[in-house]
């Protein structure tokens, strides 16, 4: 096994007085799909926001590459190659698609700069045509944003995020609210991305989880209870008396 | 905006029209020489709107008296007086605007108005780097002394320095015990600088000033500490609103039982909004009061053309200021022969007037006008004598260059 | 200084504060259940004293307008509510504020033309004229009054939220909105009702304070800065901060007064903004609401 | 809010992309008429003066999407460190001009400092706050500013730049003296809407956490736009104390903030044209009203509610809109 990407080292997260994550400890090697399952309101999200920088962890200490993450502005998460996409969907909705991606690929190249023309910078299109052309999207570009399918707007999250040519990708919830014909093209383009970065996600959509990932994180009541493979995590007793327990379908 | 005259009643919808027409023709034609014998423009820039629109709409009835009476007469040799009535919305940028059009392209031949000293100061710049002549009709200080000094423009309203003198001397007696309320803004420091100069001159003695922030609806907090003063008269030197809520909460603390209420101005549209009660035994200076009929042949025909023209109504104060200022320069202009400025300025430099109250006449070195205090005492309810009858005459006090400042003390030559 | 003459500012300044917190409850109520900065407060203010003027000489007791005036506007406010700011929500945070600024100056206006632009006397009802000696010093007891009337109209206020079911559901809805949905409450009744409350405080400060001020229909200009500092510094939709906030801006005011008379408008524009640099939120503000 | 010309230009909307393309020419070109259009120069030159206010205020609200009521201070403090320059330290107009607007961006670099750190509706009451305590300091520094009173004292009547002199009392002249300023000042806004920074601003108010996200400093790029906003507003104001040679202190009031709000909103924010238009609307609205009646706000007022009601979108964007629909 390499050098992990990511390490992650008893980090937790308070708000006020209660606890949404403790202690957690984990590492991501490069290059895999991990998965982060749970309950609802198992602390996923806080564990996504504080990967992404938006939430600072209360506790513990994040590595990416080896450098210490602490004290980092969200905003520079980017920079440093990890990007993410939303549970909600998240995109510049009045934007053109082109100018979604386009905006994003941006950051990279040029953030204060009010002299030249912005028309000028056309290496940022053909960036964004690649994003696009990646997730499917090449025939939409002049659309605005806001009048896309639900399906598509997901899939021009992904690009937003792809641009950026991350090493570390965070999906929160991919698939949430599309239907089979959909999820099924968004598992497509997952795979397709495994290849060449790591990701990691958050779902609900077990057969589809168990398919794609190399691993899973079983979060429970802020907590990591469980870690392996698809294989031990299925048989891990913990994680069936949580998930049949819970008897809210999940599993 | 438009050359069209605004009445008291606003301009009808042909008015704006024709004014729209008569806007584009002079737009048109700018550089197009006016001929002799066309009629003589005062441009009238006054608050319609906001707290002093009740003064306001008095000024603009007296000034259109004044107008109509010399129009009555055949105009000003053979040429008619318009009067163009523009609201200044009691805002300074808004005041300089409207001058600026009335100069430019109504090409007013004077200017007379403004009911604040930053509106009037705002007009007097205008006017004054333009030379066109400004009659202003608003207290202040300022504006007579040398910083703001135009030779264009003459001072018909009182300043604060004389209206506080002849109000102390009413007032103040040796070893009287005074403390200031003070509103905290240019008006308010020339009003207590004029008190205290009455004051150590009658040998009154000081025994306290507040400063309150200017334009406050609360003067509760003021009160604990200019009663443990202890004072004889309580001098509220402010104006318009701060006035008349000062003066409100200071008889709400019971104030009253235990000193004399002074004000420098006593406004008869605001002693109307905050009723007799509170008045009650107010004293204060004022420029006017229609109750000077009984003693003065002018204030009685002006009162008598005011009620002829508004439904027997009687001029107020700040009213009459309209009319005394309109009519004195359409004297001048009278005297002139015409509308051109350098003889008018001689002409209002030498003029001596009585239209209103009593003799007037402008000073040389300053322009400002020379004229009697009146000194007043709010009335109770149980002696009014009419709906109008506010105020008793306590004193007048005669025109007189003593109550001035002197030209030299001004920064100005004699 | 004498202890006595202090003790007295001090007094002057919880009676000053007594007004601000009726005007800043309302604009606070308004904003933490609906998220709507009314910028027609002030004015509604204003309105609320003519109204209670007008009611006072319709039937000659001071005592109708206090007790008719604020429901009558409270009404209103439901009705501007419904007709005005409904179909907003769905819109920016920014539209209900900007269309509350130009109804504070439609409202100005028109009262402007129903009642003339000069202010009308609204003298103190007899009853409840003089001054009374606290000990320390005389004080109106009109004033003595008003911070009675406060101070009971908190506690109704304070009943209503604590004890029954509409209070409850606006304590969760100001703490999160999203939770009225999944109860199932019918929301719109809730705000229209919340919107109603926090009119009627306001309309009821506005007859309150007219006996002390007069009335003129520039006074709800100044009273809603004043009503924007307490809650910005109080936190803009905590109860507690409205309270608490009036109180402090009062103190701090009639303080000022005793020092530095002429500061005691500017200290309250810096106290905010000292509060505001320190705890942006407000002292008892959620920082998630800013 | 509306969308930008610029976000549409890959759009099947011709006439607007034709516009925007020459968005600058055409403003000029239509300030150069305006004078010819409106009643009088002063009202022309009142219409420049605020129409640029509202084109910087614009940037921060229509293009960044922060509603700030405090635009009133940088207005300000551009007429009134221009004022203060010419009148008590006899500084050449040109060099006032400059101090002005550096002064107002200074202040805007302040204020936008201490309120961005704030959201939503804080961010509105905070530069209320902020810019209501500059009119109190402004009234209280009466030795400077003339307090109540206001500034007064520096009348330009004649610019001289070298070896040419202007007869600035000319209203005529005056006018397009000023507008060449004006000129300038809506090409560099146009340079910085077309600028990657304007992409910048508008993924900042479209989506603040999408931006953050894709590793843009949405706090600094909104100081930036904070502070560059704040610029134009104070050269509008160092215009306006050339123009009319006095500083009213109700420049500085929170209600001069919101008439800079109504204007902006009017015309329609977060376009181009839009701010020049609210200005002309407003101006020439509130200039014809009031002739009729002095109760003029009554329907300022209503028009603005119904604006926010049923064209959110304001004039210019509504009647682009309408366009491209038909």
């Amino acid at each position: 096994m390499s050098a992990p990407l990511l390490a992650v080292e008893n980090i937790g997260r308070r708000f006020g007085g209660f606890v949404a994550l403790e202690g957690v400890t984990a590492s991501f090697a490069s290059n895999k799909v991990t998965a982060v399952i749970g309950p609802n309101g198992a602390g996923k999200s806080t564990f996504f926001n504080v990967l992404s920088g938006v939430l600072p962890p209360s506790t513990g200490t994040m590595r990416f590459k080896g450098r210490d993450l602490a004290g980092t502005p969200q905003h520079r998460f980017a920079h440093l190659g990890i990007a993410r996409s939303y549970q909600i969907t998240n995109i510049f909705p009045e934007l053109s698609v082109h100018e979604n991606v386009r905006v994003a690929a941006q950051a990279f190249r040029s953030r204060y700069d009010i002299w030249r023309d912005r028309a000028a910078l056309t290496e940022l299109d053909d960036k964004a045509a690649a994003a696009l052309a990646a997730v499917g999207l090449t025939h939409r570009g002049s659309a605005t944003a806001k009048f896309l399918a639900h399906g598509q707007q997901r899939a021009l999250e992904i690009a937003i995020a792809l641009v950026a040519d991350p090493e570390l990708l965070l999906l929160d919830e991919p698939t949430a609210g599309m239907g089979p014909e959909e999820t099924k093209e968004m598992i497509a383009l997952i795979e397709k991305l495994a290849a060449e970065r790591t990701i990691l996600l958050v779902e609900h959509k077990m057969k589809m989880i168990l398919g794609l990932s190399d691993r899973i994180l079983v979060l429970h009541h802020g907590r990591l209870i469980a870690d392996g493979n698809p294989q031990q995590i299925q048989s891990d007793p913990e994680v069936r008396r949580v998930y049949l327990g819970q008897n809210d379908g999940y599993a | 905006m438009m050359s069209s005259k605004q009445g008291k009643s606003g301009a009808s919808r042909r008015d704006v029209l024709a004014g729209l027409s008569a806007g584009t023709a002079l737009l048109a034609m700018p550089w197009v020489a006016r001929a002799q014998g066309e009629t003589i423009r005062i441009g009238f820039p006054t608050p319609l709107t906001g707290p002093f629109a009740a003064e306001a709409k008095d000024q603009v009835k007296s000034a259109e008296l004044a107008v109509k009476l010399v129009n009555d007469k055949g105009g000003i040799a053979g040429r008619k007086v318009e009067l163009l009535v523009r609201d200044d919305k009691l805002n300074a940028g808004e005041a300089a605007t409207r001058t600026l059009e009335l100069i430019e392209k109504d090409k007013v031949h004077a200017v007379v108005g403004a009911l604040s000293s930053a509106v009037q100061l705002a007009v007097n710049e205008v006017t004054r780097a333009r030379g066109v002549i400004y009659v202003s009709i608003s207290q202040s200080d300022t504006i007579n002394e040398v910083k703001d000094f135009s030779r264009f423009t003459f001072h018909e309203a009182l300043n604060p320095h004389m209206t506080t003198a002849a109000v102390a001397k009413h007032t103040f007696k040796q070893g009287t015990k005074v403390a200031y309320l003070v509103a905290d803004y240019a008006y308010g420091h020339e009003m207590l600088r004029g008190f205290k100069r009455a004051e150590a001159a009658l040998g009154a003695t000081g025994v306290g000033e507040i400063l309150h922030p200017f334009g406050a609806a609360d003067y509760s907090t003021f009160m604990p500490r200019l009663r443990s003063m202890r004072p004889d008269i309580l001098c509220i030197c402010n104006f318009g609103r701060d006035q008349a809520n000062a003066i409100k909460q200071a008889v709400d603390f019971g104030m009253k039982q235990q000193m004399q209420i002074v004000v420098p101005v006593l406004l008869h549209n605001q002693r109307l909004a905050i009723g007799p009660e509170a008045f009650e035994g107010v004293i204060g200076g004022a420029n006017y009061y229609w109750g000077l009929e009984e003693a003065i042949p002018s204030a009685k025909a002006f009162n008598d053309a005011f009620r002829a023209a508004n439904g027997g109504a009687v001029p107020t104060d700040y009213g009459a200021y309209g009319f005394t200022g309109v009519y004195s320069l359409l004297l001048a202009m009278e005297k002139a022969g015409g509308t051109d400025t350098d003889k008018v300025i001689a002409a209002l430099e030498e003029l001596q007037y009585d239209i209103a109250k009593g003799p007037q006449h402008y000073r040389k070195c300053d322009h400002q006008s020379v004229q009697s205090v009146l000194v007043l005492e709010s009335k109770k309810k149980a002696d009014m004598g009419s709906e109008a009858d506010f105020f008793r005459v306590v004193a007048t006090e005669p025109a007189s260059e003593s109550i001035l400042r002197s030209c030299s003390e001004l920064g100005l030559p004699a | 200084m004498d202890a006595e003459l202090i003790a007295m500012q001090l007094f002057s300044g919880v009676a000053l504060g007594a007004i601000l917190i009726m005007v800043a409850l309302g604009l606070s109520i308004i904003f933490g259940m609906l998220g709507v900065v009314n910028f027609a407060h002030g004015a509604l203010f204003m309105v609320g004293a003519y109204a209670g003027l007008w009611v006072a000489s319709l039937t000659g007791s001071f005592w109708w307008g206090l007790l008719v005036a604020p429901v009558a506007i409270g009404l209103f406010g439901m009705a501007i509510e419904r007709v005005l700011i409904r179909p907003l929500y769905r819109r920016s945070v920014d539209d209900p504020l900007l269309l509350t600024f130009g109804l504070g100056y439609v409202l100005v206006e028109a009262v402007r033309i129903a009642f003339g632009s000069d202010g009308i006397p609204f003298p103190t009802p007899p009853e409840l004229a003089g001054v009374a000696d606290l000990g320390i010093g005389f004080f109106p007891i009109y004033r003595l009054f008003v911070v009675g009337v406060v101070a009971a109209v908190l506690i109704l206020v304070w009943l209503c939220l604590e004890k029954t079911r509409f209070g409850l559901i606006v304590r969760a809805g100001a703490r999160d909105p999203l939770i009225m949905r999944v109860l199932g409450v019918d929301i719109a009744g809730v705000w229209l009702l919340v919107f109603g409350l926090g009119v009627g405080l306001t309309a009821l400060g506005g007859v309150l304070a007219a006996p002390m001020r007069n009335v003129n229909p520039e006074m709800g200009s100044l009273v809603l800065a004043e009503a924007f500092v307490v809650t910005v510094i109080g936190g803009m939709g905590s109860l507690v901060g409205a309270v608490v906030a009036g109180l402090l801006v009062g103190v701090a005011i009639s303080m000022t007064a005793l020092f530095a008379p002429e500061m005691a408008t500017i200290v309250m524009f810096a106290l905010m903004a000292l509060v505001l640099l320190v705890r942006p939120q407000g002292l008892f503000g959620k920082p998630g609401r800013a | 809010m509306t969308l930008s010309a610029q976000s549409l230009d890959a759009g099947p909307r011709p006439l607007r992309a034709r516009l925007a393309a020459r968005r600058v020419p055409l403003s000029i070109l239509a300030l150069c008429l305006l004078p010819w259009i409106l009643p009088s120069e002063a009202l022309a030159v009142n219409v420049l003066v605020y129409g640029l206010v509202a084109v910087g205020y614009n940037l921060l609200f229509g293009y960044t999407g922060l509603l700030s009521f405090g635009h009133a201070a940088f207005f300000g403090t551009g007429a009134y460190v221009t004022g203060i320059a010419i009148g008590r330290f006899d500084v050449p107009w040109f060099a006032a001009l400059a101090l002005g607007v550096a002064a107002g961006g200074a202040l805007a670099f302040v204020i936008g400092l201490l309120s961005i750190r704030t959201r939503g509706i804080y961010f509105s009451m905070v530069t209320l706050a902020l810019s209501q305590l500059v009119y109190y300091i402004a009234l209280q520094a009466s030795s400077w500013t003339g307090g109540e009173n206001g500034l007064r004292g520096f009348t330009v009547s004649e610019l001289n730049l070298f070896g040419w002199t202007v007869d600035f009392l000319d209203p005529v002249k005056k006018y397009y003296v000023i507008m060449v300023f004006a000129a300038a000042a809506l090409w560099f806004v146009s340079r910085i809407l077309n600028s990657p920074f304007g992409s910048v601003i508008e993924a900042i108010r479209e989506n603040e956490t999408r931006a953050r996200a894709c590793g843009y400093d949405v706090e600094r790029t909104k100081l930036i736009s904070f502070t560059l906003s704040g610029l134009i507003c104070a050269l509008a104001g160092t215009l306006f104390a050339l123009h009319l040679a006095i500083v009213p202190l109700d420049i500085l009031h929170y209600h001069t903030s919101g008439m800079i709000v109504m204007m902006t909103l009017l015309g329609g924010a977060g376009s181009f044209f839009g701010p020049f238009v609210g200005a002309f609307a407003f101006l020439l609205m509130e200039d014809v009203v009031s002739l009729w009646t002095p109760h003029w706000q009554i329907v300022v007022g209503s028009v603005f509610i119904l604006f926010v009601l049923f064209l959110p979108k304001g004039i210019w964007g509504t009647l682009m809109a309408w366009r491209a629909g038909r």
